[in-house]
């Protein structure tokens, strides 16, 4: 089954900019692949799209069995808990903890004290950063941050997960540490779509890469 | 590895029994207020001044309508019927006063009549009026006889029509209604609770206002966890909650003050006021609202605040809701 | 390529002249207070309910010193000297009435003396008492004669005697003082004046915590401004000054609007205010605050914005400095 | 004249993170460098160092002729003002035009609006994002907030030019263009210290390369 399906999609902000030209492609339930292209190219709008904070103009976006232009107001957050997003700016909470920050996911979808604790440990520990549990975010260095954000991500084991530019901010060593860990989660049949700037890890990684080009999917190795 | 056990359950709620997503629910009310109360306090600064600010707000109306409830006591209560009063010609001898009295308790448009003598009259005088040192300076009793009446038809014109037909009498020198008095008295306190009332509503409207704003600022300052948690799957009501609650809290505390503030303000006000009025009107004690303008307040108090939380938190989320990435 | 210029200007303008350094300053503080006051009209809401708490809390006071004014109206004006009443034998006749007047102008502890004949007295009594009807169905005048004397010395102990000395004169059936009751309504007033400060100094803690609070989530709404501000090289005095512009904008226009609250409220009260006078004391005119008590209250708001802003930014600034990033 | 220089200069945080240990370099007048090293080697602290945001628990930081150490509060925003300063999540203003978003530093120095708005325009052309000056951030993709946010830090002119990563947010293409800005910056005088973890680009550049490792400054090629 398809995991994510673009069909025909275009995006046109009310500013006039076409972000997103005719985009179609389709990434099979547990496939892996990366979303590239140069900057303005698209990568974050099409990832909007998928986390329905923007909406097509034109076209279909589908996840699972779901046309995301379908989506009552009040489906939304429930679809929203399927997916598990890296921000670029990783979008931590600067006055909370590392622990409530990775905490939130599990406390909005109603999991009870006792498995939040053991969840996030269990997500630090991935990210290698289990003894920061009690620090605040601006006492990390920026790729202390990017892990966190990583963290948080992955906490309510998503069916899919989609992370804008993760190692933007991380040594060569830790990136591909970072890529490794998504490539674990994909093999226990996360579906996993990133975008990233990164040529030379995405050449090493061998998976799938869809090509932006000024809106345009141009190509898809 | 209980991924798929967990994926269920962290995906969609939908497929847990109503029974749990109620046990659910009321965990997290419990916890959710029990935060609110927790941020209120962590925030003290701006928490004290909001309390203040409604509690000084609120306690404007509620100080009036308590000092409108005093005046409400120099009018007569509902035991009081309007009286006639008859003031007979000095001229008249005792057994004449009493068979005209006599008479008119025979008339069916009185529900009763008494007599006070000249001589009792004298004494009332003394004790009541500030002149009534100038009686002792009096050779004689200049005063006359009075036949207070109550009368059957209370009604003002029922009532001046009467006052004349018994002003014609040969024993009546003058007939005097007191209901011109009472109807003054009266006009006076509606016009005061009138403006009570539009002052209650005016300070309604600033507590909406005062609680809307700060709960939009408790908002903003929120904003980027409000964002996250939305992107994260957090729904509408879940975000809303903890504004709702805070609202809640602070128009109830706010009112709570605002009696404070009110019982105070009376406190100091008591003595000075006692003063004030025994020079001119008499004894009278001032009293605190009454339990149903308590419970007005307090219940009021807290459905403002809720109402002013969920117009903030209507109006910001909205924008949310469209224009954030 | 200028960038050799422009760098010793952009770098240091350390080096520019002092005249030329206040030329830009104020400038700047010219914009400044331009953009204070944009961002003020922009914010509408918040601005809105801000200087309405600012209004309603000022206008407390004020209206409590204004009415305060009032009462001071009842207690009568430094013209006014306390007299000494002596209510004559009624068994005297009008040249022994003349002759014993005029004796009391001899006397040097005697300012001025007035005889009040019994009939002008009656008159008076019709005119101005609710009994003065009964006056009218009394069969001769029982009032006596009057002198209202001043005395030179106007302290009450002095007083007190000298009205024990005149009582005891065979002409005089009573001596009274007035000074009783003028000394009981000056200690109401006194309690009033007294309330109302303790009052207006509460309240003025509540503006300046309204407006610090106010300035306060300014400043953590525009915290990311501030602290790039600070990286990027502007001073603190500079990242200061919006605020305290803001403050005072507050304070002033606040107290204006409290101004217009309080002649609102004094008009709304007018009406059955003096019908509520004229039953118990007599015509009085209700007056708004005078022109000492309207700038204090505009310089008085002015001054706690400014204060008010100082102390938020103060507190704020200084986190600022240390905390960041 | 060395423009920057670190005299056995260590920092250990009040978390008790010690994040420089003991280092000693010295940048002359006009040079280029590169700062690189892993995640939370101590790269941004050093810039922190740089900026006066942080001082040194131990040594003296140099800039110029001025003993940053011995900087009174009044005279910190003069010396902040002869510097340039790039920021890893480009710290953008959310409500201010990308024009008033460069002229904010000019602002602060108090130049009059005809100076400024001639100046912002160069920077923005610059960065090649001259039709965007009325646009807001958000409306930006993160490449193009980037170079806004390296507009902003060129716009006086400065002395001395540090950046915090600058391209970790862009394609490998745009970051050459915005190294040879700086290098162009270089050219005419202006001493540039880049924190990096491009290892590609630091190569390609042939600058001196000033390698943190834990703290440690290991390497000065
Ligand atoms: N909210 C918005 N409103 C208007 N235009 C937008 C908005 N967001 C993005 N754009 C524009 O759409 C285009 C694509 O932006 P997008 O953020 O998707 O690029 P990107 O591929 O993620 O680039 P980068 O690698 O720099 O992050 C850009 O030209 C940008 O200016
Ligand atoms: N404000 C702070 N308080 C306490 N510790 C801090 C603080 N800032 C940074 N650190 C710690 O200091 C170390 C160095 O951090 P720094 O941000 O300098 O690393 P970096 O080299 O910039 O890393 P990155 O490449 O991830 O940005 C890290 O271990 C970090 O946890
Ligand atoms: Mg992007
Ligand atoms: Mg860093």
């Amino acid at each position: 089954m398809a995991a994510i399906q673009f069909t025909n999609v275009s995006k046109r902000y009310d500013s006039g900019q076409e972000a997103l030209k005719s985009v179609d492609f389709t990434l099979e339930s547990g496939e892996m692949a990366f979303l590239t292209g140069h900057s303005g190219a698209g990568k974050s709008t099409l990832l909007k799209l998928l986390t329905r904070v923007e909406q097509p103009s034109r076209g279909e976006v589908w996840v699972g069995d779901q046309n995301l232009s379908e989506l009552s107001r009040s489906e939304i957050p429930h679809y929203r808990r399927t997916l598990g997003v890296v921000y670029q700016n990783h979008r931590l909470l600067e006055d909370r903890t590392v622990y409530q920050n990775i905490a939130l996911p599990l406390r909005i979808a109603g999991f009870n004290e006792e498995d939040i604790g053991r969840r996030v440990r269990a997500a630090l520990d991935r990210v290698g950063l289990l003894e920061s549990e009690q620090k605040f975010p601006q006492a990390l260095s920026s790729g202390e941050q990017q892990r966190i954000g990583i963290a948080r991500a992955i906490v309510h084991k998503p069916r899919v997960l989609i992370a804008d530019e993760p190692t933007g901010n991380l040594d060569p060593r830790l990136s591909l540490d970072i890529m490794n860990l998504f490539e674990q989660f994909n093999r226990i049949g996360t579906t996993v779509l990133i975008a990233t700037h990164d040529v030379a890890l995405i050449k090493r990684m061998r998976h799938r890469v869809l090509i932006l080009d000024k809106g345009r999917l141009r190509h898809v190795q | 590895m209980s991924s798929s056990e967990t994926r269920t359950r962290g995906a969609s709620d939908l497929s847990v029994s109503r029974w749990q997503r109620l046990k659910h629910w009321t965990v997290q009310h419990r916890l959710e207020s029990a935060d609110a109360v927790k941020r209120l306090l962590h925030n003290r600064l701006s928490t004290l001044v909001t309390m203040l600010l409604l509690a000084v707000v609120l306690a404007v109306p509620t100080f009036m309508y308590s000092l409108l409830g005093n005046l409400k006591q120099l009018t007569p209560g509902t035991d009081f019927e309007p009286q006639l009063a008859l003031y007979l010609s000095t001229e008249l001898k005792a057994e004449e006063l009493d068979r005209f009295s006599r008479s008119l308790l025979l008339r069916d448009d009185l529900l009763s009549v008494e007599l006070i003598s000249s001589d009792v009259g004298a004494n009332e005088f003394k004790s009541h009026s500030e002149l009534g040192e100038l009686m002792t300076l009096l050779d004689e009793n200049p005063l006359p006889a009075v036949v207070l009446a109550i009368t059957r038809d209370q009604d003002p014109a029922t009532m001046k029509l009467l006052r004349e037909s018994m002003a014609a009498l040969p024993e009546v020198d003058v007939a005097e209604l007191d209901v011109e008095w009472l109807e003054r008295l009266e006009v006076i306190v509606g016009s005061f609770s009138s403006i009570s009332f539009v002052l209650a509503l005016l300070l309604s409207m600033t507590v909406l206002l005062v609680i809307a704003n700060t709960i939009r600022t408790m908002i903003s300052s929120r904003q980027e966890e409000i964002e996250v948690s939305l992107l994260i799957g957090a729904t509408g009501a879940w975000v809303r909650r903890p504004f709702l609650y805070a609202g809640l809290l602070y128009g109830f505390f706010g009112a709570l003050l605002s009696l404070l503030l009110v019982y105070f303000s009376l406190a100091l006000v008591e003595a000075p006021l006692a003063e004030l009025t025994e020079l001119y009107i008499g004894r009278f004690d001032l009293q605190g609202p009454d339990l149903s303008l308590i419970m007005a307040l307090l219940m009021g108090g807290t459905i403002l605040g809720w109402i002013g939380a969920f117009i903030a938190v209507s109006r910001q989320m909205g924008q949310l809701h469209q224009g954030s990435d």
